[in-house]
């Protein structure tokens, strides 16, 4: 076990062996959805670890901690406050208010958060423009469909999530007006059962892509596409957050709409370590490379459509098109 | 006697409950073929040694032989073994199996995986045959009739080949149609060559049936007497520790104005057809009129509507000139009419309230126990306090709750509730249901005693003796109407039985008012 | 629109959610039927899931499709021996059963995640499964137009389920075993009279049910999820007892109960996919299910009538 | 009145008492068998909760809803029903609170109490629509409640949605200042944790909840009613009026505790994508509290003690806070079988009595 507080800075420093400038220490607390949950909790703390490794940070100057309910991100961000860690991190949208509470009354300590504006000095706001990434896997389906339908599986109903719809359905259209792009919201993020359910009522209604923005509930979306594929169906998915292509392989995996949370986390952190940290909203779309289709797309996605979606890309980081996000 | 093979002998058993020796060192010795009685008072501790007989319980101390075999009857499945069958005083029946089920339930036949149903029902149909107990094999226990399933209790003891029978009490439920029945069934029985012992208050059933009588008193064997030696009187006396005076002496008694008239009622029962057809009687002041009646022809429903518990489809129900037809069973009750119900675990009483909380349960929100919606405990109290003193109810305290009272003194707390709500009548269901000879002289003198206070009593009972003993006029139910009204006095129990079973519409009497 | 191919969707999805459903009933139903009441069908559900999850896991490198057969009937042995301390604490010791069924869907939840925690190097979920049930079509019948789809094209778990409704049904109203089961949750006493071990009748009962309450979570994680987390059971277990009690205690009543579960669960989406959500907020369509039961009871079931002695314990010494 | 003296009576105490103490030995196998040091995991829990008065005072945060949802159980169980529906009641307690303190500009003195009135009667409400299912249909309160636990869910998150949250956020606006219930000089004097008025009231609720039941009128009713309907039937009592009663009351208590939950701690309410689980941890409150309002109150410390520890526990003892579950499990199958636990209390009495001599 790692204790925090049992453990005095200095000393950590030369535990760790190498000659770092600041040995700092880096918390986060997860929603709901706890640490591994296939999606940004999980993209947060890779990158956490990450950070650890490349600062050859000792192994307790990052740790975690999950919330049970909304009652606890507030006792869980203080936690780490009141310790003294240099960097607390709030993990997504639901945990804004939460932060902004915590940041207020310990105005001496750093915050950060994820897929939420938190106005605070002290605090780091961390979105991401997924309109942008999503109006590319939006031109990908488009592109690949052969029924003419595509579908969209959001989680719940919320500004985020919204955003990947909107995005997608604008890539949609920009390539083909004539597309019929389903959506089915399921009310949840970690029900995989619904999600299955969901892929498959619209595989049955001649849909033949479908991009989820839906957590665990997506992996029913995946696993739904990889029994219809058994079954020679020609079905595919588009994944979220991560490149799901890793865990659910190349055969139903048309690409994924990858958004680097852990890469945020490492910067912010990075700077904070380089004495650099800023509080302010920062939004990373596709200029800032926040946001953007896998590297793995190249597998099943031919060579034509990434140029397209390169071209769409140009377009809007240099403001050409404006991608809808609300 | 001694040429006679002992079949059961139980030696010096004991039985202790929680705070009561229930069986104490009784010893108990029954013959072949004989019908041997086991009499006492409610709680003497029959049932409990006829329990231990049949392995539902363990005695503490003491030995039964079996067949002059010592025996360990650690489970009814042993006493079944052994041959040992037992009608209870609560009839051991699963309500929604047919009669066939119920009967070979444990041993069913089989044919297969299934449960043969055909031969099962063919066997009942046998032993039904072979003792001269009706039964249908198909019919629900839910539907018949409590003789009947009385019947299919017997048939089970038989169809397990039991040849020691134990009745327990089994006439309390019966009318005196199936009791006659009854009697004829264990004559047949005991010539078949099976053994009966039988549980009763009834003494006028020991001298009827009984070659043998035990009695005991208070766990103990106060003596064990051949019938043909001993009399009713002597029996009583052995019974209670003291004189008891069978005849309800009562005045002659002196009606005054109308308390209760129903005018043309007509009910609904459970099974959806009408239970009450235009049925109509009047009950005065001064006076106990007593309904006489087999079971299930409408008194359950009369009494529920009258009370409130059932809603009328038509008529009128006057108490004292007011209609309180169809009103609440709050408001029916505070226009004077109090009711002890029949089944006094379901309706009268709440087991798991203290006895001083049940005192209440229809006067708690009157002004002397409840202030600005706050209940008065110290008033509660005094009150039960009273009740518990005046009618001798025996309860370790106010504050016991009512479950932990034997029968007798439940039912006595519930007439003491009634009779001190002061009510213009007083309607009496069963009243001495299960109850001992002495409770029941308590019982009957209490409703006596409303009478002669210038109360209406309209007494309800299964019991003819009951009936003609206590009332002063008896109407006749039958199917849902008054077939007929009698003087008590000048009736007869064969005059009442024919009216009872529908025979014939009496002079005098009836719906014509 | 093509209306059959709607309605086909829509039934075969139906199966595929009352699946579990109809296992965990029928699981109430011999639990309760023997005068056991069974809330803990939650708990027995989520550690059937866990239990079929982390065992086909285990065995899916090198049984591959045989692994959640693996799962699926080490998930039955695993749900009755969770299910035993129930019927201690109801049985023996007499406890309140509701108490004690509540005690248990604690256990469940914080066990099975406990557990999963150690095993999955401290993820709150197992990791998706590489192989899980796969649908079945039974050749020649699946290839009927619409009809195929929507019934011959399953996972072998809902045919199971379908066979264990009638099994069940032949059983509790057709064997020695089910007349001796109904009658010791009618009238125990009456049972013990005639020679039935009252006790271990209601230890078996309660063992059979935990043992397909689990089947019934074991077909979540094998068949929809192919995962294993807090919330693959989510509440299951309570519309299963709901289902029971609509169902009134009778194998086919609760059969019916679950498809009707699972068509309220199956219209949520499709009603989405035709934008009916422009007329309907979305949260209306997810309480559809659950209003729908409620008007449902309220109108035509009404009064259902339980096994006479259910909850209450049985005492040899009491009267 | 000697109910309440038969509380405190020794085996009552004794056999709770000793069933925590098999609970926790119960979770420290487990932990040896996952291999964590138990004592190491308690003590972290224990310095959790009383380690900071920052998170002493989170503690009492988190007992509080426990206790009007282990109320809200508890009191339908008195009265013969199991309400599962807490949850639900609950959750609407937070709309209704959440409505009144976003929608009105009040003096404080009117304001705040007339959130947590809507709160309560909201809850109320909510609770009553299953005992009207009950009395005029029969149908199963159990059923009703948990299917009402869903419809509260979505409900919630469509009036918020429909109404109360502005375009492109997740939580409502918050509720007025003059409807907060926060206590501020407490809450500094806990280092800002969120202590709120709605403490006191969750103890003025089981005091309620004792005189209702056992001193009024209707308490005798609802009590009668629970106990058995057919007597207090045949008494005049209205049996289907106090089922109605009875889930109100219970839901009024549940109610008050979403209210002040919104009120004094969260100020505004977000979407929902799952239950809060205070409804159903206020089930094994009100059994581990043995339906009585004074155990209840004990039960939720316990429960909010151990579940707020908890994350102690897994943080440095890298134990996950899921054990705990297991041992609130213990906790309550040892109190359910008590039968069990007066096995493991006989030695100790019969050591007591020698001991005496
Ligand atoms: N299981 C039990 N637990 C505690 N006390 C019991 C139990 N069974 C019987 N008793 C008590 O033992 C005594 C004898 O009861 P028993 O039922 O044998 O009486 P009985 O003679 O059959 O009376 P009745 O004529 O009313 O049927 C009573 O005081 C009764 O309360
Ligand atoms: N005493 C008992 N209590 C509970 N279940 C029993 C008992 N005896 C048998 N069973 C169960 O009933 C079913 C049928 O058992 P078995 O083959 O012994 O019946 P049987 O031969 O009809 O009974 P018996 O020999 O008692 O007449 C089995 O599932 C068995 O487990
Ligand atoms: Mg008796
Ligand atoms: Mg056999």
């Amino acid at each position: 076990g790692s204790k925090p507080e049992a453990q005095p800075q200095g000393q950590t420093g030369s535990n760790g062996g190498a000659p770092a400038a600041k040995a700092i220490k880096v918390g986060m607390v997860t929603d709901v959805g706890g640490v591994n949950d296939n999606s940004f909790n999980q993209s947060a703390w890779e990158g956490l670890q990450k950070l650890q490794t490349d600062l050859n940070l000792p192994k307790e100057n990052v740790n975690y901690l999950q919330s049970k309910s909304d009652a606890d991100y507030v006792p869980n961000l203080t936690q780490f406050v009141k310790d003294g860690w240099d960097l607390t991190w709030g993990i997504g949208f639901l945990m804004g208010d939460h932060l902004k509470k915590v940041a207020d009354e310990n105005k001496n300590a750093k915050l950060a958060i994820i897929d939420a504006e938190v106005d605070a000095p002290n605090v780091a706001s961390v979105l991401f423009k997924e309109h942008e990434g999503s109006f590319l896997a939006g031109v990908v389906a488009a592109k690949m469909t052969k029924t003419k339908k595509v579908g969209f599986v959001g989680g719940v109903d919320i500004p985020v999530i919204k955003r990947f719809d909107l995005g997608f359905e604008a890539g949609v259209k920009a390539v083909d007006p004539s597309i019929q792009v389903i959506k089915v919201y399921t009310g949840a993020f970690d029900k995989p059962d619904m999600g299955k359910s969901t892929a498959s009522s619209m595989y049955g209604q001649g849909v033949d892509i479908i991009f989820h923005a839906s957590g665990g509930t997506g992996d029913g979306v995946f696993n739904e596409a990889k029994d219809r594929k058994a079954k020679g169906e020609n079905v595919w998915v588009i994944g979220v957050d991560k490149d799901q292509s890793l865990t659910f392989g190349d055969e139903i995996t048309l690409t994924s709409m990858v958004k680097r949370v852990d890469e945020a986390v490492i910067r912010v952190a990075k700077d904070l370590s380089e004495g650099k940290f800023q509080g302010g909203v920062q939004w990373l779309g596709l200029a800032e490379n926040g946001v953007g289709l896998a590297d793995t797309s190249t597998k099943n996605v031919p060579e034509d459509v990434l140029k397209l979606v390169e071209e769409y890309k140009q377009k809007i980081v240099k403001g050409e098109i404006t991608v809808p996000d609300k | 006697m001694n040429s006679v093979k002992k079949v059961v002998e139980m030696r010096g058993i004991t039985k202790r409950f929680p705070g009561i020796i229930a069986n104490d060192s009784i010893t108990l010795s029954v013959g072949k073929g004989e019908i041997h009685a086991l009499l006492g008072e409610n709680g003497a501790g029959k049932s409990t040694l006829m329990n231990i007989l049949f392995g539902l319980y363990q005695p503490d101390e003491g030995e039964i032989l079996i067949n002059e075999k010592v025996v360990e009857i650690t489970t009814p499945r042993i006493a079944n073994e052994l041959g040992i069958g037992m009608v209870h005083q609560h009839f051991m029946l699963v309500e929604t199996f047919t009669v066939t089920e119920n009967i070979v339930l444990g041993n069913e036949p089989k044919n297969g995986l299934k449960i043969d149903i055909q031969s099962a029902e063919k066997a009942v149909e046998k032993l039904s045959n072979q003792y001269g107990l009706k039964v249908d094999p198909r019919a629900k226990i839910q539907d018949i009739s409590v003789g009947m399933q009385q019947r299919v209790e017997i048939l089970k003891t038989l169809y397990r080949g039991a040849d020691i029978l134990i009745f327990d009490e089994p006439t309390a439920v019966l009318t005196p149609q199936e009791i006659h029945e009854l009697i004829e069934i264990m004559h047949n029985l005991v010539k078949e060559g099976k053994t009966i012992i039988l549980i009763t208050h009834k003494l006028k059933e020991i001298m009827a049936v009984c070659d043998a009588v035990t009695i005991i008193r208070r766990g103990k064997v106060i003596d064990s007497v051949l019938v043909k030696d001993t009399n009713p009187d002597d029996l009583a006396a052995k019974m209670v520790g003291r004189e008891v005076n069978f005849r309800v002496d009562k005045s002659e008694a002196r009606p005054k104005e109308t308390i209760l008239a129903v005018e043309k009622l007509t009910a609904m029962g459970n099974r959806g057809v009408n239970a009450l057809n235009n049925l109509s009687l009047e009950v005065r002041a001064g006076e106990i009129l007593g309904i006489a009646g087999v079971d299930g022809n409408g008194q359950s429903e009369l009494i529920e509507v009258l009370t409130g518990l059932r809603k009328a489809t038509n008529g009128r129900v006057l108490l004292n000139g007011k209609e309180i037809t169809n009103q609440s069973p709050r408001n029916i009750s505070e226009s004077g009419l109090s009711h002890i119900p029949e089944d006094r675990h379901k309706r009268g009483l709440v087991l798991d309230f203290t006895m001083s909380e049940n005192m209440v349960l229809e006067t708690y929100f009157h002004p002397t126990f409840c202030k600005n919606g706050f209940l008065d405990y110290g008033a509660i109290d005094k009150h039960a306090a009273k009740l518990i003193e005046e009618f001798d109810v025996r309860t370790p305290s106010i504050y016991t709750p009512a479950r932990a009272l034997s029968g007798g003194n439940q039912q006595k707390a519930i007439i003491a509730r009634e009779v001190d709500k002061n009510p213009d009548l007083l309607i009496a269901a069963q009243p001495t249901r299960g109850l001992d000879v002495g409770a029941i002289e308590f019982i009957h003198r209490r409703l006596i005693d409303q009478r002669d206070q210038g109360k209406a009593v309209l007494l309800l009972s299964l019991e003819l003796d009951e009936v003609i003993n206590v009332s002063d006029r008896i109407a006749v139910i039958y199917e849902g109407v008054i077939v007929g009204i009698v003087d008590a006095k000048s009736t007869t129990e064969q005059e009442l039985g024919l009216m009872m079973s529908g025979g014939k519409v009496m002079q005098g009497g009836g719906n014509d008012e | 629109m093509d209306w059959g191919l709607i309605l086909s969707n829509l039934v075969h999805d139906t199966i595929v959610f009352s699946t579990a459903l109809i296992f965990a009933s029928l699981g109430g139903l011999y639990s309760e039927r023997s005068g056991v009441v069974n809330i803990a069908l939650e708990g027995m559900m989520i550690i059937g899931a866990f239990t079929g999850a982390v065992m086909t896991y285990a065995f899916q490198d090198s049984l591959g499709a045989w692994a959640p057969w693996v799962g699926f009937i080490a998930a039955g042995i695993a749900g009755s021996i969770f299910a035993l301390p129930h019927a201690v604490a109801s049985v023996t010791f007499k406890a309140d059963q509701t108490v004690s069924g509540v005690a248990l869907n604690f256990l469940a939840a914080g066990l099975s995640i406990y557990l999963t925690k150690i095993i999955f190097d401290g993820a709150g979920q197992t990791t998706t499964l590489s192989t899980v049930f796969n649908k079945f079509s039974i050749p020649g019948l699946s290839e009927i137009p619409y009809i195929g789809h929507a019934i011959f094209e399953a996972y072998p778990t809902s045919y199971l389920a379908f066979i264990a409704v009638f099994v069940t049904w032949y059983v509790v109203f057709k064997t020695p075993f089910g007349l001796r089961l109904r009658s010791v949750g009618e009238h125990p006493r009456a049972a013990d009279t005639v020679g039935i071990n009252v006790k271990r009748m209601r230890y078996t009962a309660v063992m059979i049910s935990g043992m397909l309450a689990a089947l019934g979570g074991a077909t979540i994680s094998l068949t929809t999820t192919s995962n294993f987390s807090h919330n693959t059971v989510s509440g299951q277990g309570f519309i299963a007892i709901a289902a029971l009690i609509f169902g009134k205690w009778h194998p086919a009543g609760a059969m019916g109960a679950a498809l009707f579960f699972g068509v309220a669960q199956a219209i949520k989406s499709l009603v989405q996919i035709f934008g009916l959500t422009n007329y309907i907020p979305t949260e209306f369509i997810f309480m559809l299910p659950y209003v729908l039961t409620i008007l449902v009871m309220a109108g035509l079931v009404g009064r259902s009538s339980a096994p006479a002695a259910l909850g209450k314990p049985y005492d040899t010494g009491s009267r | 009145m000697n109910r309440v003296i038969a509380v405190f009576t020794k085996e009552s105490f004794l056999v709770p008492a000793v069933a925590i103490i098999l609970g926790l030995l119960t979770g420290a196998i487990a932990m040896l068998a996952g291999g964590f040091n138990p004592v190491d995991a308690y003590m972290a829990l224990i310095k959790k909760v009383f380690g900071s008065a920052y998170n002493f005072g989170e503690t009492i945060r988190q007992i509080t809803p426990l206790i009007f949802t282990g109320l809200a159980v508890a009191f339908a169980f008195r009265t013969g029903l199991f309400n599962i529906g807490a949850e639900g009641q609950f959750i609407v307690g937070m709309i209704a609170s959440t409505v009144v303190g976003v929608s009105f500009d009040l003096p404080a003195i009117i304001h705040a109490p007339l959130a947590i009135l809507a709160g309560a009667v909201a809850g109320g409400l909510w609770g009553a629509i299953a005992g009207y299912l009950k009395a005029a249909r029969g149908v199963n309160e159990v059923i009703t409640s948990i299917m009402l636990n869903w419809v509260a869910l979505y409900l919630a998150n469509w009036v918020m949605n429909a109404f109360f949250i502005p375009a492109g956020k997740q939580t409502s606006e918050e509720v007025k200042d003059s409807a907060i219930i926060t206590i501020g000089w407490l809450a500094e004097m806990f280092d800002n944790a969120r202590l709120h008025w709605g403490t006191l009231i969750a103890v003025l609720a089981a005091i309620f909840f004792y005189i209702l039941l056992w001193k009024t009128k209707s308490g005798f009713e609802l009590r009668s009613v629970g106990l058995n309907p057919h007597a207090s039937e045949y008494a005049g009592m209205n049996v289907n009026r106090n089922i109605v009663k009875a889930m109100f009351f219970g839901g009024m208590f549940a109610g008050i505790g979403g209210a002040t939950e919104i009120l004094g701690v969260f100020h505004y309410q977000a979407i929902m994508t799952q239950h809060t689980g205070y409804g159903f941890d206020g089930i094994a409150v009100a059994l581990i509290g043995g339906n009585t309002p004074f155990g209840v109150i004990l039960a939720a410390i316990l429960f909010g003690v151990l579940t707020f520890g908890a994350s102690g526990m897994q943080f440095s003892a890298g134990v996950p806070f899921e054990l705990i579950r297991v041992v609130i499990a213990s906790v309550i199958f040892f109190v359910a079988a008590h039968g069990i636990v007066k096995i493991f209390v006989k030695p100790i009495l019969k050591k007591k009595k020698e001991g005496g001599n």
